[in-house]
């Protein structure tokens, strides 16, 4: 067993292990950084088959900003994890069973006799000058220029959702609007002087009370 | 040749659609309340400028773009076009339900736009990457608009119910797209197809993906056991969003069954019209069954839709040209009367009212006797009576499945439907026999009515004279 | 040397284990919308295998979009979960049952 | 051409579905001028295609506009076939539609008064019978022209359909609602067998198109069929296929519904009875002449079916007093002549009578509309007379179409009447000697009846009240016209068609006869010119008891009304029982009352009690309901609401699907 070899197994079970456990957290958070771990071994393992730029875009884009929106999200809704007892055991052996059944069905094609080493050499290494980034860039801006117009606008279409869903404007809160306080203006806005006419002041009235009347309109 | 700027003819009708859309979510910008028509007009603009475009380019030829991953041919210039109208049919059938709740906002028109612009990506896809995205961007604006009353309790669940399962169903489709991409290494509709062609059903790794395919297949499509979305989603979403939902994706859906069971795995069809032979008989069997135990009218449409799958399916198993042809026949046909069904429930749903239960149609024919009629031409034609196209639809399909030998298959179908007849005449008892509870006249905008007239006249003539849409779709599937 | 039926096994058990955990999870919407994500991870696997046994960068290309889908995906899907939340004050799946029969 | 004929066809179809659906929109004067318009453009490009043949060199269409469907091989198209034939007929269809239409503004222009107060049907009753005869006239043009027996299937059942509608017009009479249920019934009987004909050719020549069909018949001339014992199986489609015509057609037995159907207003009688509905029988055997002839048992039971229709109907015509029932008596005796002539082979004949018949009967029945009018709707006959000088347009034309219809020589009727009797008179076929008898006979009868009713209407002392007879006066033009303009082909058009109908050969090819069956050869043979002609008849035992028919009826009219005003019922003391059977009908109508609507109705209670109640009802029907209902109710639970539930249902189709293909 060679060191890749190694390297694959060791990356594959932190992968299997952490996603199992995203499976069976009670906890969201918990559960979403074991995917986390998940994809940066997922990584890992893409390196391992030279595929660089999307292990690197693995990590940057999911690590970096679906799971962090996971995150926030499962933080912002304040969810009663005291309730979410989960009572998955009872339905464990059901579950077993089909996936059982499935893996069944998986290993019997996808196991070593159609995919093994004899029916797909490893490929030699690239050439040390080869990038990955580059030949993928060409690729992308060439041959699936038609599909990146269509995922360009799949990402259109996910901002014009996610606003529409969760933009709301609520009457009830109280917030100050800034470009509303930068917006005044010196003159009016700000102060105003209202023009009184002068009472006749009555004779017998004390002195300090009659100040401060007039102290207003100055 | 990666790129020719000749390929941006090709795609006119999407690129006219796209600019549609982003030229909506521009405007809407700049209107306020009162002038949110312009958004309606300006889609609607649009839609009819596609159209138009798509008929435009449209001729007898094959014409494959962007590196093999794009093809015009007469088949998808039918199916989009039907899809295009269809949604000027969803349009200007929902503006007053949508308008009343609120709900008639800028946002509306640019999501059903896209998901339009996504079925025409979808119809015209000749890689299995092309049908992804287009499905995916369809996808994609179905959840929000199924949600799209945000204060809605139902429309939330039933749009999150559809977002798991679709996206379970998109994960499965994929995989089996992965497995195609294994055992041919490309993933072109043409290259997949002359692998299959050399190798069939020897390799099981081509049937492993296959079953996966055809689960992603049967999903979108909403046959048993794949249908469980189907009846929540039509409940909670709102009105014109189902009436959506209902008729243009099936088309869509209907070009991604042709496009890679017939087109990329025709090699495959003892495989898979078996697999689809189960499925209709579930979906034709439980679809039917279980309507008649509804009391909602979504829900009883959504398990009429199930049925109805059922019998496309029947249509495609039959693997003769004869038997395509039938399908596509019933499915352009379903998707109309669909439109039109739930185009009628959603102009009655005005006025405080949101048609929800059987027992809201009670009289309607005093109320308007002219979507009463097209209600039930539209019910009639749903279970198969002629001279309404419905029955047409239903003789195609099992005359296809006679003539490939199944014909207890047929024997089979037939018994459901006549089961199934009962749910669609009770909604006939309903509108014409009993008393409404509000028997106000209604009153409804001329556009809207004549798009139903529209709407029921095609349903009528294409029962009278098949021929002509029938010889498009035979035509198809010729070459 | 590693095998393509290696990444593929790994890939099929890790797309058993997100099926499983879309049915054995029966408390948390959220941990549903992880599991999506780990399925398209586990196709994501399989592309790149394929990609680099068979010699072909396309799968690698239909990664890229994969992913982008699956972002989008994510932001619409969090965001049906935070109007699902505005409207019950709860995410559990067993309580998500207005719609039935 | 297509196009040209697709428009012929149309055009009526669209002034109806105008005049139809937008009744209250177009209001009654644009529903008139609508389905004119129609009908207008239809007449006068039939009157072109048959100038076109006439004239020019017109070649033969014959070609499908539009498949409908292809089952089993059979394809089911919309076709046309014009030739000869067809463009006689449509000409014929179309001209005298176009002048009931014309017609009909006169004679329903106060049709409210037919109608109870506020009543719905009421509403828009004027449109909307200009919409059913415009959509008559399209079905009757789609039967004529039709080149399948589907089309003609189609014209055929909508004819039928149309007419109930017309029939029934009046809906809130009772006596209409039963004339025209009667009408439907008696019809399907005849369709019934009409049907099975068709099933029949479709089942042994495997097509529909009439030329391939008659391309293959010869081949099928010896073919025996195995029912009641085996049958030549010409001779059954034949038969069965002239089932329906003596429904259409209203020979004997069929023909009870007839007479009742002048129930309806009186130009649909004129459309219906004289030109389109009953001519469609006629029409449709001469079409098929290649089949016919292949079977000379049942051109004997045409000949014989006929013959009995014409004498016997034309007695009861005695006896009458409705005068739209003596003129339905009469079209029943005049197509009995036709069908007869259809017998003996001579289909020309036939269809030459049926022209001129078209044209003088038309002619009849408007100027009965007429009296009809001007007699506040009082139909009896016995309550007119001298209705001549208020009335000379009217009176003029009636005299103008009795002597046509009694075969005054030089008038039309007398060259087709004439041309069937001695073609009867050549035939070979079993049973033509009988049958000559009774069409010589016939003709006594025709006058004697039809002289009748013209001395009691138009001659004597006026019976009528008080009230009536200072209000008679003539019809408007819209009324008159019509009859003008019929009135003119009613003398003339025997003269200028005998020639190439009935000698050169004009339909040609449209009509095929056996040699051995050719009947009008003699005719043919001695054709001196038509004043031959008409001398030749002036020798014949047609003529003269004609002729003597004429002089009875003014015998008795002279003595009787002159001389002893009440001879008439003196008449019907001394006929007796004679009279009385004739009154009734030979029992016709009293038979199928007791046997068939009475056996059917006790019949039907029986299985309704014990089959459908018990059985259908009870068993089958609510009890699988109930099961079914039952079953859905469980099912249903399925659909649990819970997202696990619905993912896991995935799963496990996925997981089987994958376990049967994979595996397995």
């Amino acid at each position: 067993m060679g060191f890749e070899k190694f390297l694959f197994f060791l990356f594959a079970i932190i992968t299997l292990f952490s996603a199992g456990m995203v499976v069976t957290r009670r906890n969201p958070v918990h559960a979403a950084l074991y995917l986390v771990l998940t994809f940066v071994a997922t990584a890992a393992l893409w390196l391992l088959i030279e595929a660089e730029f999307l292990g690197i875009v693995l990590v940057l884009v999911y690590v970096g900003a679906v799971m962090v929106l996971f995150l926030f999200v499962v933080m912002m809704l304040d969810i009663d994890v005291a309730a979410m007892r989960a009572q998955f055991i009872r339905y464990l052996p059901l579950g077993l069973l089909i996936v059982g059944l499935m893996m069944f069905n998986m290993i019997l094609v996808l196991g070593p006799g159609h995919f093994g080493l004899e029916h797909f050499a490893k490929p030699a290494a690239a050439a040390l000058d080869y990038s990955n980034t580059e030949v993928l860039g060409r690729e992308l801006y060439t041959t699936y220029l038609y599909q990146f117009e269509i995922a360009a606008v799949i990402l259109l279409v996910a901002i014009v959702a996610a606003i529409r869903l969760t933009l709301r404007r609520r009457p009830e809160t109280k917030y100050l609007d800034p470009s509303a306080q930068v917006r005044v203006r010196k003159g009016p806005d700000r102060l105003r002087i209202v023009k009184m006419p002068t009472e006749p002041v009555p004779a017998p009235v004390s002195q300090a009370a009659a100040g401060g009347k007039n102290g207003d309109d100055q | 040749m990666p790129f020719e700027t000749a390929f941006l003819a090709t795609v006119l009708p999407e690129l006219i659609l796209l600019a549609t859309a982003c030229a909506v979510l521009v405007l809407d910008l700049y209107l306020n309340d009162e002038q949110r028509g312009w958004n309606h007009n300006l889609a609607i603009l649009g839609l009819a400028a596609t159209l138009g475009t798509v008929g435009l380019l449209s001729n007898n030829g094959v014409t494959i773009a962007f590196s093999g991953s794009f093809i015009r041919d007469p088949f998808g210039d039918l199916l989009k076009g039907i899809i295009l109208i269809l949604t000027i049919f969803t349009f200007v059938y929902s503006r007053d339900y949508m308008r009343e709740r609120g709900l008639w906002v800028g946002e509306y028109h640019v999501l059903v736009l896209f998901a339009t612009l996504g079925m025409l990506i979808m119809v015209s896809a000749h890689s299995f990457l092309t049908l992804y995205l287009g499905l995916e961007l369809l996808a994609l604006c179905l959840y929000p608009l199924v949600a799209f009353d945000r204060d809605s309790k139902p429309g939330a669940e039933a749009a999150m119910k559809y977002f798991v399962l679709g996206a379970l169903g998109s994960g499965m489709l994929l995989y089996g797209i992965s497995m195609l991409y294994g055992a041919t290494g490309s993933f072109g509709f043409a290259d997949v197809a002359e692998v299959v062609n050399a190798e069939g059903l020897e390799n099981k790794i081509l049937v492993f993906g296959l079953v996966f395919v055809l689960i992603g297949v049967a999903f979108k499509f909403g046959a048993v056991p794949f249908h469980m979305w189907l009846p929540d989603v039509y409940q909670g979403a709102p009105m014109p969003v189902v009436l959506f939902l209902a008729s243009a994706p099936k088309i869509a859906a209907f070009a991604m069954a042709t496009r890679i069971l017939i087109d990329s795995l025709g090699a495959l069809q003892a495989d898979w019209g078996e697999i689809l032979m189960i499925l209709a008989i579930l979906s034709i069997g439980l679809g039917n069954v279980v309507a008649i135990a509804q009391t909602n009218i979504k829900r009883m449409l959504a398990y009429s839709t199930i049925s109805h799958v059922g019998f496309i399916f029947l249509g495609l198993l039959a693997g003769t040209q004869e038997g395509y042809a039938a399908a596509m026949f019933y499915t352009v046909v379903y998707a109309l009367m669909a439109a039109g069904a739930f185009g009628v429930l959603a102009m009655i749903s005005i006025n405080g009212l949101e048609v929800e239960q059987l027992d809201d149609l009670k009289g309607l024919n005093d109320r308007d006797a002219w979507l009463a009629a097209m209600l039930a031409l539209m019910m009639f034609s749903m279970a198969g009576v002629p001279p309404a196209v419905g029955f047409f639809a239903k003789l195609l399909v099992l005359d296809a499945v006679v003539s490939v030998g199944l014909t207890w298959l047929a024997v089979v179908a037939v018994v459901f439907s006549i089961i199934g007849a009962f749910y669609y005449l009770r909604v006939i008892k309903l509108l014409y026999f009993d008393k409404a509870a509000d028997s106000t006249p209604l009153r409804l905008a001329g556009d809207a009515k004549i798009a139903i007239t529209v709407n029921g006249l095609a349903v009528l003539l294409l029962g009278i004279f098949p021929a002509s849409l029938l010889g498009i779709c035979n035509a198809a599937f010729s070459g | 040397m590693i095998a393509l039926s290696d990444y593929l096994l790994l890939a099929g058990l890790m797309f058993a284990i997100a099926v499983a955990g879309i049915f054995i999870n029966r408390k948390n919407v959220i941990i549903l919308l992880m599991c999506i994500e780990l399925m398209l991870l586990a196709v994501n696997i399989n592309f790149v295998a394929f990609s680099h046994f068979l010699g072909d960068t396309a799968g690698q290309v239909f990664v890229f979009f994969i992913l982008t889908v699956a972002a989008a995906e994510a932001a619409i899907g969090l965001a049906i979960l935070v109007i699902l939340f505005r409207g019950r004050q709860t995410i559990n799946v067993d309580e998500l049952d207005l719609l039935k029969g | 051409m297509a196009f040209l004929y697709l428009l012929i066809v149309l055009a009526p179809l669209a002034g109806a579905i105008g005049a139809g659906f937008f009744s209250a929109r177009l209001g009654r004067v644009g529903a008139h001028r609508m389905t004119i318009l129609g009908v207008g453009i239809s007449c006068a490009l039939s009157l072109a295609v048959l100038a076109g043949f006439i004239w020019g060199d017109l070649k033969v269409f014959n070609d499908s506009i539009y498949t409908w469907m292809i089952a089993d091989g059979i394809r089911f198209e919309i076709g046309f076939l014009v030739d000869r034939l067809t463009a006689l007929m449509m000409a014929t269809v179309t001209f005298v539609s176009f002048m009931v239409h014309i017609y009909t503004i006169g004679y329903m222009a106060d049709d409210e008064h037919n109608w109870p107060q506020g009543s719905l049907a009421g509403k828009h009753s004027y449109q909307r019978f200009f919409s059913y005869i415009s959509l008559f006239t399209f079905s009757m043009l789609m039967l004529v022209m039709s080149n399948n027996f589907i089309q003609l299937f189609f014209g055929w059942e909508a004819v039928g359909l149309v007419s109930y509608l017309l029939i029934g017009f009046w809906a809130t009479r009772e006596s209409a609602v039963y004339a025209n249920l009667k009408a439907f019934l008696v019809n399907r009987v005849g369709d019934f067998g009409f049907i099975l004909g068709i099933a029949a050719v479709g089942m042994y020549f495997n097509s529909m198109n009439y030329s391939e069909v008659f391309a293959q018949a010869p081949q099928f001339a010896d073919t025996q069929v195995a029912i009641l014992g085996g049958v030549s199986l010409m001779t059954l489609i034949c038969i069965l296929l002239f089932i329906g015509a003596m429904g259409k057609s209203a020979q004997v037995p069929l023909h009870v519904w007839l007479p009742d159907s002048m129930e309806g207003p009186t130009p649909i009688s004129a459309l219906i009875h004289a030109a389109t509905m009953v001519t469609a029988g006629i029409f449709m055997v001469a079409r098929m002449s290649p089949l016919y002839e292949l079977s000379t048992t049942a051109l004997s039971f045409v000949l014989i079916i006929g013959a009995v229709t014409a004498f016997f109907m034309g007695l009861i015509g005695l006896v009458q007093n409705d005068i739209k029932r003596v003129v339905a008596y009469s079209t029943l005796s005049q197509l009995g002549y036709m069908v007869a002539a259809l017998g003996a082979s001579a289909y020309a004949a036939g269809i030459f009578h049926l022209m001129t018949h078209a044209f003088f009967k038309a002619l009849l029945f408007l100027a009965a509309g007429s009296v009809i009018i001007a007699m506040h709707h009082d139909q009896d006959i016995r309550n007119m007379g001298g209705l001549w000088k208020k009335m000379p347009i009217t009176w003029l034309t009636a005299l103008v179409g009795s002597l046509a219809l009694i075969a005054f020589p030089g008038f039309s009727g007398f060259f087709s009447k004439d041309a069937i009797i001695e073609a009867v008179g050549h035939s070979q076929v079993f049973g033509a000697h009988f049958a000559w008898i009774l069409l010589t006979v016939g003709a006594l009868v025709t006058a004697l009846y039809s002289f009748r009713m013209y001395y009691l209407v138009f001659h004597g002392k006026p019976r009528m009240d008080e009230h009536t007879r200072s209000h008679l006066h003539e019809t408007p033009w819209v009324v008159t016209g019509p009859l003008i303009a019929l009135a003119i082909p009613s003398i003339f058009i025997g003269w200028f068609t005998v020639e190439p109908l009935l000698v050169s050969n004009w339909l040609g090819d449209a009509i095929h006869v056996a040699h051995e069956h050719d009947s009008l050869h003699a005719l043919a043979e001695h054709w001196h010119g038509q004043m031959a002609f008409i001398e030749h008849g002036m020798h014949g035992w047609p003529f003269l008891l004609a002729m003597s028919g004429l002089g009875l009826a003014t015998l008795i009219w002279w003595f009787g009304v002159k001389l002893m005003p009440n001879l008439d019922a003196l008449l019907q003391r001394a006929g007796g029982p004679l009279t009385r059977i004739l009154q009734d009908k030979y029992g016709f109508d009293d038979f199928n009352q007791r046997v068939f609507a009475g056996g059917g109705l006790g019949l039907g209670r029986l299985f309704w009690n014990a089959g459908d109640q018990v059985l259908i009802d009870g068993a089958v029907v609510n009890g699988s309901a109930r099961s079914v209902g039952r079953l859905a109710g469980q099912v249903r639970w399925l659909q649990s609401g819970l997202l696990y539930h619905y993912a896991m249902a995935m799963i496990v189709g996925l997981v089987g699907l994958l376990t049967l293909y994979v595996v397995f």
